[in-house]
Formats: C-alpha cells, structure tokens, sequence
C-alpha cells in the first residue's frame, strides 16, 4: 500500500516544514532579523574598518598629514583622486617643496578597494564611516578633502 | 603520465616529414621547427610537426599548425593513455602579429594537463577548427572568442555574437582595437 | 479556382517566450529566449552581454594589485576567493612564498564565503520554487557572516581583502570569536533547512529527476564546482590542486552521482558542513606570524604563463595571465564556472516544463556578471 | 429577503412605510448591495494587510507599521496609491475583454460573499439551495482570470491563464465532492439549515473521521481554487513574472488582488460553515448573545485564512503537471471513497450527537 504511505509520509514532510515557520512564527517578537533603519540612526554604528568613504583627518591647528606625493593618485584604479600640488616655499628650510592645493576625491568613481589608503606612506588619508552619501546632484560627490588653509603637519616627512 | 612521456606519445601521432630525411635525429626534447604538410607515414621516433615547450609555463605546450588543430585535439580526447576530456579553459589571444587561440585541457581520469595553442597570421579573416564537436563547452567558448578576437570556427553550430550586439563592428580585446569615447587609457 | 486545403489534424505550435533580461528567475540581467511548445521547453538561448564590463580587457591596463579589486565584480557572491586566485597567481609567478598565517586566514575567509554564498543560494533556490520564506532564513545566516566581513576587512561583499603578498591588514581580535559564535549558530540552522525545504515533499516533486546532467556531459560541458560533482564528477581544485592551506585539513568532497537537480542541492548543503568542519579545523590554528610580504610597489610578472586554478563557490575559477615581464598582463584570462554552467543549460532543461526550468537554472546557481565578466 | 437585525429591522420598517412597496424594495436592494461592497472593500484591504503582517512575522520581518497604528491604514494608502495609477495595457490588447476581465472577477466574489451567513441575522441571500449556488459561483470567477490572461496580449499572462484554467476546472470537483460528503449529514443545502443541525455539535466532530477527510481535502482544493500558494501556477512569479495579471496596473490590478483574498476568506467563510458550525460559540457557552455570532464567525473564518497563509509562507510551489497529478489521482479517489465512508456512517447512524 505505497499509496497510502506515500500520503502520509507526504503530510508528515508538510508538517514538518510547518513546525519550522510555525516556532519562527511564535518567537517573531525576539527574532526579527530587519532594522528599522532611519529610526536606529542613534545606535547604528558602523565596524571600525568599514568602508565608507576617504576621508583626511585633519588636527585642531588645520593641519593634515599629505604630502602629495601621489602614491594615491597612482595607486588607484578608477580615477578617483585627482591631486592638484603646486611649488610652495618650506618656512623652516626655505626651500621650494611640494605641497598639495587640492586633493579631489570623486566619490562617485569610488569602488572602495582601499589601494590608496593601503600605499599611502604617510597616512594621510583613511576610511570614513559615514554611508548615506546619496545627495540630489552628482557633482556633490566630488569632494576637496583637504580643508581650506590647512597645511602640512610638520614631522610628517621624516 | 609525465610531461615527458606525453610529449613522446603526442609527438608520435604527427610525425614530420623532413625530419624522416635526417633521420639521426631523434631527439624530441625541446623546441623543434615543424614544417606545414602532414605526413601519413607513421615514424614514432621521428621529431614532430608540433612544437613542444615547457618553458615559462608550468604545463607542457604544443603549439599546433591550423590545419592539424581538429585532428589532434580528437586523438588527445580519443587516445586512452592520454584522454584529455575536460577542456577547462579556451582564451583568444592576440600576439600582436598572428591571432589565435590556447586550449587548456585536463584528463580526469589520468589527471594530467596539457597547453594547446594555434596561431593564425591571418587578421583579416581568421579562420580555425570548432572543437564543439569534441567539448561541447567549446560551443559557448568559442562564441566568446568569435565575439572578442573576430576568430571564426569552422562546423560551428551557432557562431555570432554573445556578448555584444549584432551590429558591433571591431572585435574588442584584440590589441589594435580602438574606441576612443568608451576605452579609459590610463 | 483556387483550392482550399482545410487543415483537419489539430496542430500545436511552437512559440518564443523572452525570458529576461527582467525577470524574478534569471537573477539578475540574463536574457532566455525560449522555445515552447505549450508547457514544454524545446529550446533555451542565452543571450548575454548586458552588463558586460570586459574586465579583461581592463586588466590589460592595470597594474596586479589594481586587477584584484577588479575580480570582486565578477562572481561577487565569491568575492574573497576571486581575489585569492590572483593574488595566487601573482605570487606563484614571483615565487614569492606567503606565511602560514595568510595562508589559514585565506582559507578560512574563503570558506566563510563559500557559506556565505551558499546560504544566499539556499535562499533563493526555496524561492525560485514557491517558498519565499525560505529567502529570509538564508540572509539571515548570511547577515553573521557579512558582518564578521565587515568588522574584518571593512566591506560585506566586494572586499578585496587579499593583495598580493598577503592580506591588506590583519584580522579583527574580534575574528575568531565571531566565527565560532557563528559556527555553533550555524549548526543548528542547517537541520531546520533540511526541516524547511530538504525533507519536504513537493521540494522533492519539483526538484528529483528534474534537469539530469550525465557524468559525461558534465566532463564535456565544463562544468564543475556542485553542478558537476552532483553527477558523480570528482572536480573539486580544493582536493585534486590544493592551495593556501587547504593541503592541511580534512574534507570530503561532496559527490551525489543522480546529477538531477536535487542532487546539486543536496551536495550544496552537504559542501555548508564540509566548509563547517575546515573552519573549524583551522579557526584555533591560526599561525602567529607576518600577515603580509613586502613586493615591489610596482609588480613586474616574469615573462611567460601563469594559470591559478581555485575552488570559487560556484565552480573552478582559472587566472590565465600572459606577461611580457611588464607591469601589466598582456592578456588576462578568466575561466569563469558560471559560463560553463550556462552552456550546459539548453541540454538539460530541454524536455521540461517552465517550472522545471527555474529550478534547475536555480541550482546551477549563476551569477550573472560572472558570465559577463 | 433579509433577515433583519433589529437595526436594519427599523431601517427596513421605515422605508416601507416612507415609500412605495417596490420603490422601497429597490432602494432597501442598494442599500444592502453598497453594504456588501464596503465589507468587500474593508475585509479585502485588512485581508491583505494581515496577510503581509502574517508574512513578515514568519519571515523574521516587521511588516508594515507605519501608516496608522500598526500599519492599519498602510493598504488603504496603497489602494489610494494605486488609484491614481495610469491605467496602462497593450498596443494590441482586446480592449472589451481586457477591460470587463476584472469585473468577472469582483462580482463573483461579492455574490459569493452575499451567501455567507456571518450570523443568524445578517445573511443577506439564503436560498435553499446555497451551497450549490456558492460551488456555481465560484468557478465563475476563473473566466474572468481566462479573459484578463488571453485578452491582454502577452504570452506570459496567457500561459498564466491557461493554468488558471486548468486548475480551477480540476479542483472544482473536489471543493463540490468535499462539500457533498458533508451535505449526507445535513441533508440539506440551505446554508442557515446547515448551521442549524450544529447545534448538536460542529460537523467535524459529528461526522468525525470522514469529516476530517473531507475538510482537509477542502482546505488544499479551497487554496488551489483561490490560486494561492503553493497552488498559485497562475501567478508563479519566479516563472510567469505576474501571471495572468501581468499587464494590469493601477485600479485594474487591485481588483484582481482584492478579489483573490475575498476569495480566500469566501473558503474560509465556507469551511467554517460547513464544518465549524458558524455563528454558534463552542460549547454554546455565548448561544443567549445572538450578536456573538459575527465575532464567533469571523475568529473561526479568521484561523483558517491564517492556515491558509502558513501554507502560502511554507511550501514550494507545485509544477502544473503535478498539480493536475494531486487532483486526480489522489484528492479524487480519496473524496470518492469518503463519500461512501460517510455514507456507511450516515446510513448506521454513528455520527457523534453531543
């Protein structure tokens, strides 16, 4: 009587299947597994290492630590950093150094591989945490990162 | 079976004419110069049509004439002692000059692999044998390599484009392939 | 006069249905042009190219440690693997030898995102057929292990966390703990998927006899990783090539020998425990050590040929790099598993009615820009 | 006509009074018709939001809780949503079919709904031959599913159709042989008469074993009428896209999705009839309340539409040839051997009497 036992095994297989969404079921308080984004903006923290965008940290005197040697610039595969130096006069030496005006970052073109963060010998640049980077204009993407008037921290290329 | 002995049977299987003149030569080693006719006649010790070289590489490599192409590659699957039947990578390749194509095949019974290549100097019309009769993965392999480096394949079942729409003109990895509003040249 | 013929015998008649590129079943942007007649399939063409980004081409003008962080956009849903495989080729071409500890990270975070893949396929296969449910249990068990991904190497799915000679930067202290925590958790969850979908009878109807690939169609096709080995194939890289540290642990590869679509599930969820038990093999062995080899900034490649092969979650992934000893390849081949699957596609699913076909398409288990790499 | 509540009692009373006879008659006829349009219309959209709050619990998710307390307005946000959709369709559609399609679909489900006894007083239609009517009914509604499937020019839609068809037309049997079964208890097919032979308690326990077979045979032929998962082969959304209803939007579209959970509530509506005893309370503990009875009714109607959606959120789909296979070879044979099992029982009079 396979036909028999092939119904009741069949339902007995049904069942099971529902015993599982059933206890899931039970327990949807404590379970859910979804986040109730907008609203969890207070807690939400992202992972120390998450990639969200370059960043350059900048200290209290406005001063960052890039020596626009263009590591970055080569390093990275899409394009994404633009660096606009320009010759400027060393105050302690004298000398005519190198010197960043611009470091252009387009966030747009960023695939967030980390080449130019990983080869930058000064450590410049590093990652940002923040993720909500929709903006209503593309070309707010494209960012300057060094602050207006900031300079080279000094000690930094020793 | 060791690259040596493979070496040895393949190279059995198309002997090379003018070598059967001056017969002392019998090794088969490495880098000889094969000539364009198949012979019929069967000299196992005799130097080959194919060109064998391990160097730079770390599988053995033959590198074949068009015309012998499909003879070869079914003797390869066919042979018992080598039985190469799993093709498991086909890359088109441009070498500059010639076009051409390089077979990487896989016995999973003796589990040993083996480099075919075939080159054709003909850019305009590039023309070699499907191997889809063979590996039917050749199918969708070679209608890659067509699509790409503009190679036809003779007794192909299916062969336009696969990747890129009908009316494309220029066969986009070959190296003299230009397009200068969609190529970022870095 | 004309003649009037009057046709008496009822005819049926073969139409074409577009499968795609939008539709719930192909995952993504595939394209199906399907031959029916009625129910039944008589002829399935793949038409591809819609998100092709000739990755390889790009490669052509980008140094070695840019072509990684490419392979991530091909088969995304094996991100870490990919990478592996060309930092693997790159450091065979230099000879260049790695420490143990990069080694058993790689492998442990390679086998995490066989897990992670599998579970997202899990997910989808149960819907692909009728059970949605099934979709959020499988992210759910993904979501652990995104997030040890994300603490560790600061992305969830295209990580590039592999450079060449080594890792971009050590693992989080965090790491081990989480991975265990996941382990434990995971454990209990693959019975209930065997509760869920495995056991259950219309799973069963929809999916046995369905889409069968002989052992020599499946060696003649190309395929590998599951869709071949549920045909009795043993073509797992990770036995027969060992790489990384896998020559230092045990598995058995998992081979059903039906090769119908039931079988590819059921050595997908056999291949969750197996990649269980290698990372539980390793997780309390990770070597003290270097976590990177210092390279040249710029990577020149001997002349000559390199081929990497590696297990990818769908399948055996090759790297097929041609250098002329500059820094950048002169042709860049990738083998990827999911084109062979495809090409095998139209032989099994001819014969079979619509929904057979989504099932099966389901188990080979494409992701699309790894076709259109 | 209606069996007044003592406020639709003083409603009928005034217009009678206030009017002509047949004047009366007509206006007190669209006055219950709009009635039965807003329950359609209000159990149609709480339908489909506890279906999607039923969905996200067993699927590890919220659901919808923004509009309203709850989420209780987020469906009739969507319905105004989708009322003010372009109406689109096919440059090559037949336009009549294509457009009367969905009105196939909704009245039947409203004339279907019209049977349903929610209580001893608000059962708008009871003819004595109720059953019969609600089986008639229901297989109506798969011509409009036919019409919206072929008339809207699309190849994924008609096979959707086509499916459709087939699957109604095989399950139909079932839902009347199931129905029938219980029918040799009552002896009757007047719908308030049904109820009235529970009193001496439910038709599952007085017709035990059989009546068990016969309800659940109902409950799989019920979903596979409704078109719901795992039976849903007319929608099938990981092959057919949307099925029949593809190339509907906006309002058309609601219709269709309002009708299938009617529909799914009008099986329930009936299981509960027939096998649950309705209005009546377990145990007759809230029998001297007559106005219990809608809540009694709807909790009873209420569970099995959520056993419904289990299914739904559970199983895989069944392929259509299987489908097909389920029907004939085993909910058939079976309802025809339970018959004659009821029968026997009927005939030596071993049901269970409380």
């Amino acid at each position: 009587m396979s036909y028999f036992s092939d119904i009741f095994e069949g339902i007995k297989t049904l069942l099971t299947g529902m015993s599982v969404t059933g206890k899931y079921f039970l327990n949807s308080r404590k379970g859910t597994i979804t986040q109730q984004y907008p609203d969890n903006r207070e807690t939400l923290k992202m992972f120390d290492r998450f990639r969200g965008e370059v960043i350059m940290p900048h200290d209290e005197e406005n001063r960052h630590r890039c020596t626009g040697c263009q590591k970055c610039e080569i390093a990275c595969p899409n394009g994404t950093i633009e660096i606009i130096w320009d010759r400027g006069i060393d105050e302690d030496t004298g000398k005519k150094k190198k010197k960043i005006d611009q470091f252009v970052y387009h966030l747009s073109m960023c695939t967030m591989c980390g080449l130019c963060i990983d080869v930058c010998p000064t450590d410049a640049i590093e990652w940002g945490q923040n993720f909500e980077n929709s903006v209503y204009d593309r070309t707010a993407l494209t960012r300057v990162l060094n602050k207006p008037g900031s300079k080279l921290m000094p000690g930094v290329e020793d | 079976m060791t690259n040596q002995s493979l070496q040895e049977l393949i190279g059995s299987w198309f002997p090379n004419p003018e070598a059967e003149k001056d017969s002392d030569v019998v090794d088969v080693a490495e880098n000889e110069e094969g000539s364009e006719d198949i012979s019929t006649t069967q000299e196992p010790i005799n130097p080959s049509l194919l060109v064998f070289s391990e160097e730079g590489s770390q599988f053995l490599n033959i590198i074949v004439q068009p015309e012998q192409l499909h003879s070869l590659m079914a003797q390869l699957k066919s042979n018992p002692d080598s039985q190469f039947d799993y093709l498991f990578c086909l890359s088109g390749v441009d070498w500059g000059a010639e076009l051409g194509v390089v077979y990487h095949l896989e016995s999973t019974t003796h589990r040993h692999s083996i480099v075919v290549k075939v080159k054709t100097p003909d850019r305009e019309n590039p023309t070699l044998d499907s191997v889809y009769d063979i590996w039917m993965t050749a199918e969708f392999l070679e209608r890659e390599v067509y699509d790409f480096f503009g190679i036809t394949f003779n007794n192909h079942p299916n062969l336009k484009r696969l990747f890129l729409t009908d009316e494309w003109e220029g066969f986009p990895l070959r190296k003299d392939y230009v397009d200068e509003i969609n190529m970022v040249i870095k | 006069m004309e003649e009037t013929i009057v046709e008496t015998n009822f005819k049926s008649e073969e139409y074409f249905i577009n499968m795609g590129p939008q539709h719930p079943a192909t995952h993504g942007v595939l394209r199906l042009l399907l031959t029916i007649d009625g129910e039944i399939i008589k002829k399935v063409e793949p038409d591809l190219g819609y998100i092709h980004r000739s990755i390889e081409k790009m490669c052509e003008r980008d140094s070695y440690q840019q072509i990684v962080h490419l392979t991530d956009r091909m088969d995304y849903l094996s991100s870490n693997i990919n990478n592996e495989a060309v930092c693997l080729a790159v450091e065979n071409a230099l000879q260049l030898e790695v420490p143990d500890r990069v080694k058993v990270i790689r492998t442990i975070i390679g086998e995490l995102t066989r897990i992670s893949s599998h579970c997202l396929w899990w997910g989808v296969m149960g819907m692909d057929v009728g059970a949605l449910t099934t979709y959020f249990y499988g992210f759910r068990d993904r979501e652990m292990i995104n997030d040890i991904f994300e603490e560790t190497c600061g992305a969830r799915l295209t990580m590039n966390y592999n450079v060449p000679g080594g890792l971009m930067f050590d693992i989080h202290p965090n790491f081990i703990k989480r991975v265990k925590d996941f382990i434990v958790h995971f454990k209990t969850k693959i019975p209930e998927y065997d509760r869920l979908l495995t056991g259950n009878v219309i799973f069963h109807k929809r999916t046995k006899g369905v889409g069968v690939l002989t052992k020599e169609d499946a060696i003649s096709f190309g395929a590998s990783g599951p869709v071949g080995r549920a045909s009795g194939y043993s073509c797992d890289v990770r036995k027969h090539r060992p790489y990384s540290a896998l020559d230092k642990v045990t598995f058995n590869e998992a081979i059903k020998t039906d090769g119908d679509t039931f079988a590819r599930y059921e050595v997908r969820i056999q291949e969750m425990w197996e990649s269980l038990s290698i990372i539980e093999q390793l997780i309390d062995n990770i070597p003290e050590g270097e976590y990177r080899v210092a390279t040249n900034a710029v990577i020149k490649l001997p002349k000559g040929e390199f081929y990497q092969r590696v297990e990818t979650a769908r399948g055996e992934l090759g790297v097929y790099i041609i250098s002329t000893g500059t820094k950048n390849p002169y042709r860049l081949k990738f083998r990827s598993p999911g084109f062979s699957n495809l090409s095998l596609l139209n032989h099994i699913a001819v014969g079979g009615k619509i929904g057979d076909l989504v099932a099966t398409m389901a188990t080979l288990d494409l992701v699309i820009p790894d076709i259109d790499r | 006509m209606i069996k007044a509540l003592s406020i639709t009692k003083g409603i009928h009373d005034w217009l009678y009074s206030s009017m002509s006879e047949n004047m009366a008659y007509l206006v007190e006829m669209i006055l219950i018709a709009l009635v039965y349009l807003a329950i359609f219309a209000i159990a149609g959209l709480f339908l489909v939001l506890i279906e999607r709050r039923v969905a996200a619990w067993f699927q590890l998710r919220i659901g919808p809780n923004r509009v309203g307390f709850q989420g209780l307005l987020q469906t009739m946000a969507d319905a105004l949503k989708l009322l003010s959709k372009e109406l689109t369709g096919t440059e090559k559609a037949d336009k009549f079919l294509y457009n009367l399609a969905p009105y196939f679909v909704i009245i039947t489900s409203l004339m279907a709904l019209a049977v349903i006894p929610f209580t001893q007083d608000f059962h708008a239609f009871d003819i004595n031959i109720g059953i019969l009517f609600l089986i008639a009914i229901s297989s109506i509604g798969v011509i409009g599913i036919l019409l919206g499937g072929w008339s809207s020019n699309n190849k994924f839609a008609l096979i959707g159709a086509m499916r459709s068809g087939v699957q109604t037309i095989s399950y139909e049997l079932s839902v009347g042989l199931s129905l029938l079964t219980m029918i040799l208890i009552t002896g009757t097919l007047q719908l308030s008469e049904i109820v009235e032979v529970q009193k001496n308690g439910w038709l599952i326990v007085q017709g035990h074993i059989p009546a068990i077979i016969a309800f659940m045979i109902f409950m799989i032929a019920g979903t596979a009428e409704t078109n719901r998962a795992p039976f849903d082969m007319a929608e099938a959304e990981s092959e057919l896209g949307a099925g029949f209803h593809t190339e509907y939007s906006g309002m058309k579209f609601a219709y269709f999705f309002l009708a299938e959970f009617i529909n799914m509530f009008i099986i329930a509506a009936i299981a509960t009839t027939v096998f649950f005893g309705a209005w009546l309370s377990p145990f007759g503990i809230t029998e001297s309340i007559p106005i219990l009875g809608v809540f009694w009714f709807l909790a009873k109607a209420m569970i099995l539409v959520f056993l419904m959606m289990w299914f739904r959120w559970t199983f895989p789909r069944l392929r259509v040839d299987q489908l097909l296979t389920l029907e004939w070879k085993y909910l058939l044979p079976l309802n025809l051997m339970n018959i004659v099992l009821m029968a026997l029982i009927v005939w030596q009079n071993l049901t269970i009497q409380l």
